[in-house]
């Protein structure tokens, strides 16, 4: 995208819709044992990641924690090259090393899939700092759950972007819970955005289940920050529907709980408000649906029919260099 | 006896030792409401309280410290990370504060904690979440660290582990949480020394020591070599440090021939101190070079086929021990 | 001292001397290179611990940082057993095993002396958290420096002190300067305090070199805490007159700023008070003075002429129980 | 050539990375103002400016971290640690971000990081402030670890670890910052391989295996030795990993005998390591058990007498020479 420019919404909401079938085939195929290790599903979340994209330039840097999928996808990584990930294929966005944890795609300026909590907060830091080292205008967003602020590394990294005044906006994605502990047990505050004031860091709440709200606010945010670099903190509340990761049943909330959220859906909300607008019908919904859930059957064909890593090639991704240990 | 699982073990040894002494209290991420992430702590908070049984915050280097602090004035902390993965960001608490303590204060503050939880690669987690810690450990001076490989030992030495009076590393394995094996009753009191290997299988043509995940894989592999008249002794260190070397020298002696086979990483891992040992006081006992089957010395590949290329595994076993037995 | 009781100014006045003296002259046996490895003085920040101790009682938990010798001064501990640690030798503290970065007195409630800076924050909330475990109204005080509050210990022990609602004093020495660098560019914000509205922690700050003000503030907010646990936060604004260490010539600030803070002297303006309200004499003080310099000498023939802690002991401080490795 | 200590050698290494790569920083505590706490910096930030030689908070996770980050991104970070006992609160992005990138990403990133600074035991520092943590990092797969011993060697491969496109770590000896040694004028290149040790004095009757603060240590024994009639070979391995196998087999085939003297803890430390290659691939070349001079496995001790009993010494690296040899 370029500056000034607006993505179409429509193509957001086939993006959530693209990011939502994808993971729901995922979850599928993971109980079918087609993909190993652990599984963390977005659903209910995409409002953040497709909002944030909408908001930036594809040549902003984007990073997140291991629930990872829909920022690979947001990001324009293709279903094929994410589900092959998750069959460990080499055609995989990380060649099938990486897995669902550890999405990477350099050309799509997505850095990640991190799986130690908060862990990649200080990375983000760092690539805001190279941002400002070369004088660039881009702006670094990083993306990190509930869980995370209470990691010394989250600490560390607000406090040296906010003294070195780099462009990076820290988005907490804030789903009430990680994984069985909801927020009021992790977290010594009333609301987690007011962590923001220890570090002299503007921090505000948008609705994260509402892409448009999320899309402004960032778009607002990210410009100031290309006139003049800072970081910003910005808490997105949300709700993932599913468990924390495929073998969690989540008898920690109650039904009425998520389905007062399901109500919220942030697709069904994107798809209200363009439909109030006469932007689009009750068939083209379907039709985008439609595709959507053909482009991952494709994909998951593509990751089956994909080869695996080769044995040959253990040893070559230790070293850039090829050394031997 | 009566056979239990892996799991239930520790579970035993954590409700017996919080019941025996009200100072121990057990602390970590999703250990109580939760019922443990993977479920070792089921039924704690039910039955000890949340005074006792506590969940914490993502804030590994917060908590450890907090149970070292707690030590120093004389409660007798378990420390559970979800993973030993995790201990990485709170690598300083474990390695600098609870095993100096006792040396920096001149003897005044001994740490009786317990570090526990699953240690080493499990299944496809990737490079971040596949660290085997033991070597790592091991290394500092004023740490224990024990590995169980069965129900029995795991709960025995968890159990002593809480009773000792310095900081100790219970390091188990997650993939043999479900596993099973032959336990005491519960109203038998079950504890296992820290520092004395196990023999678990008595053999005359080859030593090969291990220790936690390596332990089923070298028994299922002696079986097979026994078709091939191979005859190999199974020792179990349980305990990485300290190090039972009397019995590896015992076993050694008999045999003439080692493999070591260890779940962590090549380079300044376990193996290579096991090795110096012997081949330092017992020299004249090897009739041929010792040889080591670890990781291989690559981040852990996703990948199942890849993964498994890395590990130790049947095939590599086989072939170590056939080539110190020059069969 | 008891409940209820104030502690007399003017021994807590000759506890200052003592600090002072002894660190005057532990400077000057360090030249003479009887005492190896670093050693911190706190020349100038005398206030700060003696209005501490004179606040709580002689069974509240204190624990700090590697600036530690007033600390153990103030809780009782020997200037003999400090001048021997200082030596290394067998009588001192730590039998000679710690050092000046690590003195211990179990007997007196001195838990370190600790080197890693804010590594030992999070064993404060440990100490705090096995006073509410054990249901006793002690309380944990943890003096830490201004460096401090940018180290991940620092915010997770924090979160868990508010979380857990603990019995617990943090007390930042703010002199200004961690070795080189000073706050401003250490930290995000303009006053370190600020930093407790993350964690919804009460902060306030003092004079930190005002005796009384320090005391006065100290025993307010812990008998708070006694009444009913919770963590609090006070930023004791002080200076410190020497280098960071004995090797740094300070050169990063100018000798008019040290001049500025040397009139205003915790002993000197303790000693003014005392000397207007007619408590005190100047043949009073110049004896208590003499007592002070008395006692460091006899301190430091006291570890001059005593033992080493022996070789064969060598083995003995590794494992509690005399267990080999 | 020209005599330079240590530092000068490091020093001169920074300013010429610096000056001819502009994607080259220097982050860490005091490296900047203050001109770092040994001086090692001393006026590159006049020279660089504070763009390029940036102070940092006490925040060693976070700016360790921040490295890693820049360096996914292009840049070409050289992270000092003020000393490495202060990597341990930054362990995790040490050993779980820098070297799994590259595996993670499936070769997308690499992380062309440089982390240095003062390594080992210094003087009288007590327990937390005497890491030696190169087996803990040689143990990591996709790290690389360096030691060098002379001004030269300290020149040579920083400058190499600069322009290496993985992550490297140089660790320092702050007991050497002061030593002198003659280097290549600085309108020389001197760029020395990572991964190739250096035989210091050749010899015949033994090879004496060194690093770091051990090589004058081994020097120094080595003259002593002579007078007795003993000829000892010093192969400094300067790379701690990759290891040069091939310098020390060599050295080991023509003395049949070795003593390995580290700096490091002695459970799986790196002399554990280079004994277990030794002894698998040329166990026939050795005429006597491979002994090894470590650190005593015991917290370090404040008192002076008491360190030195702690470290390796001349006494006990003597008499170890003397046992191999039954002398
Ligand atoms: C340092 C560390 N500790 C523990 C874990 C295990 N773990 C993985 S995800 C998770 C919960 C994170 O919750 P949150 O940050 O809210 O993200 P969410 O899962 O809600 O997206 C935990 C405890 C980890 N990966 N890293
Ligand atoms: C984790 C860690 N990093 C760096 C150091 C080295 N260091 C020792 S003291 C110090 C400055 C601390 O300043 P402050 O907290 O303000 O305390 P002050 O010295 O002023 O009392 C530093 C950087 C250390 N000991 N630990
Ligand atoms: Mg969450
Ligand atoms: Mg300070």
């Amino acid at each position: 995208m370029q500056p000034g420019e607006q993505r179409d919404e429509v193509e957001m909401l086939s993006l959530m819709l693209l990011i939502r079938r994808f993971e729901e085939r995922a979850s599928q195929q993971y109980q079918a044992q087609k993909i190993g290790g652990f599984c963390h599903l977005y659903i209910g979340q995409e409002a953040v990641v497709t909002g944030a994209v909408a908001a930036v330039r594809d040549d902003d840097y984007i990073i997140t924690a291991y629930r990872d999928h829909a920022h690979a996808l947001a990001r324009g990584t293709s279903a094929d090259a994410c589900m092959a990930e998750l069959f460990g294929k080499e055609t995989g966005c990380s060649r099938g090393l990486g897995g669902s944890m550890h999405f990477f795609d350099r050309k799509n300026h997505m850095y990640g899939g991190h799986a130690i909590v908060a862990a990649h907060v200080p990375l983000a830091v760092g690539m805001a700092f190279a941002i400002k080292y070369r004088g660039e205008d881009r702006v670094t967003l990083c993306f990190f759950g509930d869980g995370a602020i209470n990691q010394g590394a989250f600490h560390e990294a607000l406090n040296l972007a906010a003294l070195y005044r780099l462009p990076i906006v820290f988005i907490c994605e804030n789903n009430l819970f990680a994984m069985g502990t909801s927020v009021k047990r992790s977290t010594s505050l009333k609301q987690i955005v007011d962590r923001t004031e220890g570090y002299d860091i503007p921090g505000e709440i948008v609705d994260g289940m509402n892409f448009r709200e999320v899309r402004d606010k960032i778009a607002e945010v990210v410009d100031s920050i290309r006139k003049e670099p800072h970081p910003a903190f910005l808490e997105a509340r949300t709700y993932r529907y599913r468990g924390h990761s495929m073998s969690d049943p989540a008898s920690y909330r109650t039904k009425e709980e998520l389905e007062k959220y399901r109500l919220d859906d942030p697709i069904t909300r994107l798809r209200a408000q363009l439909t109030r607008e006469g932007k689009l019908t009750n068939e083209q919904f379907d039709r985008l649906d439609k595709q959507a859930k053909e482009t991952v059957l494709v994909a998951v064909k593509f990751a089956e029919q994909s080869p695996q890593p080769p044995l040959e090639k253990l040893y070559d991704y230790t070293y850039a260099d090829g050394a031997k240990p | 006896m009566r056979e239990i699982t892996y799991r239930q073990a520790l579970n035993e040894a954590l409700a017996e030792e919080l019941e025996r002494d009200p100072n121990v209290f057990l602390m970590g991420e999703e250990v109580a409401e939760y019922q443990g992430a993977y479920k070792v702590s089921q039924g704690l908070l039910q039955r000890f309280g949340p005074r006792r049984i506590i969940d914490t915050p993502i804030s590994e280097n917060g908590f450890a410290g907090l149970g070292v602090g707690a030590a120093m004035v004389g409660l007798r902390p378990i420390i559970e990370f979800m993973t030993f993965s995790f201990s990485l960001v709170a690598f300083d608490q474990v390695v600098n504060n609870a095993p100096n303590m006792f040396t920096m204060s001149g003897g005044q503050f001994n740490i009786p904690i317990t570090f526990r939880g699953p240690n080493g690669p499990a299944h496809q987690l990737g490079a971040t979440h596949s660290h085997a810690t033991e070597n790592f450990y091991a290394s500092v001076p004023g740490l224990k660290v024990c590995t169980p490989a069965t129900p029995r030992d795991a709960k025995g030495l968890l159990k002593t582990a809480v009773r000792d009076d310095n900081p100790v590393l219970v390091l188990e394995a997650e993939l043999l949480y479900s596993s099973k094996g032959m336990v005491e009753p519960p109203d038998e009191e079950l504890l296992i020394p820290l520092g004395k290997a196990d023999v678990k299988r008595e053999g005359s043509d080859v030593s090969v020591i291990c220790y936690a995940q390596t332990v089923p894989l070298a028994l299922k592999v002696a079986a097979q070599l026994e078709e091939e008249d191979i005859s190999a002794e199974i020792v179990d260190l349980r305990s990485i440090k300290p190090l039972d070397e009397k019995a590896i020298f015992d076993s050694v002696t008999k045999t003439h021939r080692v493999v070591i086979v260890e779940q962590d990483h090549p380079f300044c891992g376990v193996g290579a101190e096991v090795c110096y040992r012997i081949q330092k006081n017992i020299f004249d006992a090897l009739d041929a070079p010792i040889i080591r089957v670890s990781q291989e010395d690559v981040p852990m590949p996703y990948n199942e086929r890849l993964e498994h290329a890395v590990l130790p595994n049947a095939e590599k076993l086989i072939a170590a021990v056939k080539q110190v037995c020059y069969a």
